[in-house]
Formats: C-alpha cells, structure tokens, sequence
C-alpha cells in the first residue's frame, strides 16, 4: 500500500494508490495518524485517483480520521474515486460528514 | 441452452487472502460477460463476506474458509463459510452501522454494503458453530 | 521470518475452466512478488495439467479437478489431481513428443513444458484410479 | 476467441486475439482450416502479436497447419509472439519447421 502524504495551507492530503482493504487499512489508519499528530494539519482532502478497489474497511478508516479531527473543527474532503470507489463511499453515507470534489485542486479551493 | 459451472475453494484465514478470494471469484464471474460495474460489485461483496468471516469468525485466529461459487445461466451465486464464532442476533448484525469491534474502526457497513450491491443475501449462523453467507446476483449482460 | 500460504480450488472439468485454473494459481502466486516470467511459467504449467485432467484423464466426460497450491518462504508446490483414467506408463508418458490422442491434434509436449517452465515435477498415477502432478517452483524475486 | 485471416500473394495470414489453449484452440483450427479449403494459399503466417498467453494446445494448432501444407511445399513462419508464446515456441522444437520473423511485413518479405 503506499501513500502519499502532505499538507497545503494546513490541509492534509492523502494520496493512496492500490487497493484498500481491512489488510491494507492498518497501514494506511497508523501513516495518517502519525503524519496528523506531527503536523499541524487541519482539515483533510482524501484522493482516491490512484485507489482501484476500496470496501467497507476504508470507511473505516475515514470515520476513524474524521473522528480525530472534528472536535478541533476541521474540514473534510474525499476526491477522485472511480466508479467502484464511489459506490462505496455513497452506501456509506459518508457524504454526510464529507464534501466530495473531483480532485484535489477544486477540494483545496473549498477548504 | 442451459450454461452451468461451479468453484469450491478453501483458504485460511489470512487478511491477504481477502485481495485473492475477490480476485478468485471476479475471474469466475467472468464467464458471465459482466460489465465492469457487475464484476465491481461482486468483488466487494465477497471482499466484505471474507473479512468479516477473518476478523469476526476466527477474531485473526487461524480457520478455514470456504468459498463457493455457482453459475446456472446468467445467475451467479457465492457462499461464504467459516466454522468460527458465530453470529448471536442476526437481525441486529444486518443494521447499518452495527458493529462489534468498533474498536478496529469496522463501520458496521458489511452487511449493507453486500446487501445494496447483490440481489439477495441470507445469512445463516450459529454461535460456536459458524457462519454462512449466501449471496446472489442475476448478470444481464447475457440474456 | 517464514511465510505460509495455501489454497484449495476444485473445478469441474469444463474446457473453459482451463483460463480460470491459471488465472487462480497465478493471482495466489502473485504473492510471491514474482517477475512477470515467474508467473507466466506458473500459469503455462498450471494450463497443462489442468488440460491434461480434462482431456485425457475425463476424456472429456464429468469430473472434478482439485487444484491445491501452498507457498513456503519462496517456494510454491502446485498440485492437480483428478480421478480419472489415470496413466499406464508415466516414463513413456512424460517423453517429448508422446501422446495418446493425436487425433485431437495434441502436440505431446504438456509435460516437456510443465518441466521446462518449474522445478520439478512429480507425476503419481494409477490406471483406473486417477492423476497427480506436483511441480514446485522457486521464485527469486523474494530472497 | 477472435481470428482474424487474409491472404497476401498465396500466403495465409492468421492473426489470432486473446489467449490460445485447449478451449480456444477448436475454433482456431476450424476456422483455419475452412479458410485453407476455400483458398489458394500456399504458405501460412501465424502472427501472434494479439496473443497474451498459448499453452502446448496451440502447439498442436501450429503443427497440425503444417502438417495440412506442407505436403503442397508450402513455407511457414510465425511472428510478433510476447515473451511467453515465445518460450512455448522455443520448448516445442518448433522452429525447426517454421522461420520466426519480428512481424508479418519481415515475413512476408521471406516468404
Ligand atoms: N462471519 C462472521 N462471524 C461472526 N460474526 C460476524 C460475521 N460476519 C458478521 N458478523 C457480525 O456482524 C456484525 C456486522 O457485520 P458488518 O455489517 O459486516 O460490519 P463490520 O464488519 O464493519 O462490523 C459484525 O460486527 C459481527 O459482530
Ligand atoms: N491427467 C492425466 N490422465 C491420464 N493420462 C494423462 C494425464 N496427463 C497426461 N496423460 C497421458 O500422458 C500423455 C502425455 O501428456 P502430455 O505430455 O501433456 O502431452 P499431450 O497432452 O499433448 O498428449 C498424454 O497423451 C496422456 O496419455
């Protein structure tokens, strides 16, 4: 599973590539968590353009991430997720807490 | 004309085999001529049975699992199996959201998720024996 | 650290599962990390045994295959078994060139392959009773 | 299984698609060989560029083709076969009988 990782104006964005999954989730919750903590990002854009499979694990996932960075008031955005991507992130009503853009440049205008 | 054929496989209980077992059955499901999305939503559905049968059946203990699958015409049916722990209240097990290890961030959405992306889905589970799931979806790429 | 994997596939001997039975074998494999060779040479010898089952052990009747694949560390056995009219004489068998159905333009050259392309291969039959084939393969591409 | 088949100056051009083994390999002979029947080529050129993957199945095809011709002293060659058609090639001694040629032009030019 490799990740990318960065922050823009207090933004961070996660570019994940590869297929997430409850294998490939553990790796990706702890980068994320360690890269949040060391930083001093707020917000945070999810890019799923490089991700060709995703289930119910990566919900958990970004729940989990949405959970740690609400309370001190941060946005939320998911961007770039092919059409099996999407279903997944549509059945599970993530859209209510998310705003989904269609990639990340659009995402980082709204933020 | 009647089309007919079958896969019956077993794998232990590793979280690699979860990206295998989709695999697996979206190469069987293939011969069904499915569009991408069919073949998409199939592959998750058996991904969510898989891991769940991995992380709430054998709780990353070593099992088997067994998946079959089936095709009679442009039906395809899939079974998930394990000899784990089993499920106590079904009903509340199918509820969006349920969840019993929230503590590994599950959702609660596996269930929903195999329930939206197939025709049907039963499940049969008895605690201390195992569960199964069996799941169905007409393809209609082929008439 | 020592890696262990395994699957167990059974498939009925239909011609068209000759794709699926590669296909399978070479998405387990795929966990060995392997190079693009390594894997086509799995996926050619796991075609060959496979078409062997069907063809000459099931004569084209009904049957089933048992594909049984483990990795240890980087070593991958593969085994295909069926139950059917098994092999008089393997030495002759296995000898480029021989084949007991050139009438359906067989080029006798499925175990030359199946022993160019793995490590070793084992063949253990019984006239009547049916046919084994183990072949391993060492994959360097993970030390 | 899609064949695509053309004659050129007397010589058969088979260009195959997908994957040849057992399964396919029927209707790669049959059509082949109702072709020949129809037709006055004398040579045949089995062009495997749109080939992904051949088993000793197709072996058989090539060598039964040879066989159908070569009593008439027709010439053979194979061309634009990836890495492993190319290993199946080599390991069934078929290069004995047929000539390998990058691609059909070279071929044909050697026909
Ligand atoms: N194979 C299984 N064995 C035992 N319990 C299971 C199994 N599958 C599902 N469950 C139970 O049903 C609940 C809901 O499952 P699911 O909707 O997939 O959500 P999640 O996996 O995110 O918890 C699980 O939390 C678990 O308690
Ligand atoms: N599974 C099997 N069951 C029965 N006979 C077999 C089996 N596999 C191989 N054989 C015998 O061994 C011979 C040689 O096999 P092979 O080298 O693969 O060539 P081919 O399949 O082209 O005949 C076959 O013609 C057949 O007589």
């Amino acid at each position: 599973m490799q990740l990318n990782l960065k922050t823009i104006n207090k933004t961070l964005i996660v570019s994940a590539f590869g297929e997430i999954d409850h294998h490939t989730s553990e790796e990706v919750r702890d980068k994320i968590d360690r890269y949040i903590d060391a930083s001093s990002a707020r917000n945070i854009i999810f890019d799923f353009t490089g991700v060709s499979f995703m289930d119910s694990a990566g919900i958990g996932v970004i729940i989990g991430r949405y959970k740690k960075i609400s309370p001190l008031g941060g946005k939320f955005a998911v961007t770039g997720a092919n059409a099996q991507v999407k279903r997944i992130i549509e059945i599970s009503g993530i859209l209510k807490i998310a705003r989904y853009y269609d990639n990340v440049d659009i995402a980082l205008s709204n933020m | 004309m009647d089309y007919e054929n079958s896969m019956r496989l077993e794998i232990p209980s590793k979280s690699e085999n979860e990206a295998f077992a989709r695999a697996v059955v979206g190469a069987f499901a293939s011969q069904l001529d499915p569009t991408v999305e069919e073949i998409s939503d199939v592959r998750t559905a058996v991904s969510e049975a898989v891991t769940n049968s991995i992380i709430h059946g054998y709780e990353n203990t070593h099992g088997m699992i067994l998946i079959e699958a089936s095709i009679k015409n442009n039906l395809l049916k899939v079974e998930v199996t394990d000899k784990g722990k089993g499920i106590e209240d079904i009903t509340a097990a199918r509820q969006p959201l349920f969840t019993t290890k929230p503590e590994l961030e599950r959702s609660g959405m596996g269930f929903t998720v195999m329930e939206t992306l197939m025709d049907s889905v039963d499940v049969f589970s008895e605690p201390g024996k195992g569960t199964r799931v069996v799941m169905t979806k007409k393809f209609n790429s082929i008439a």
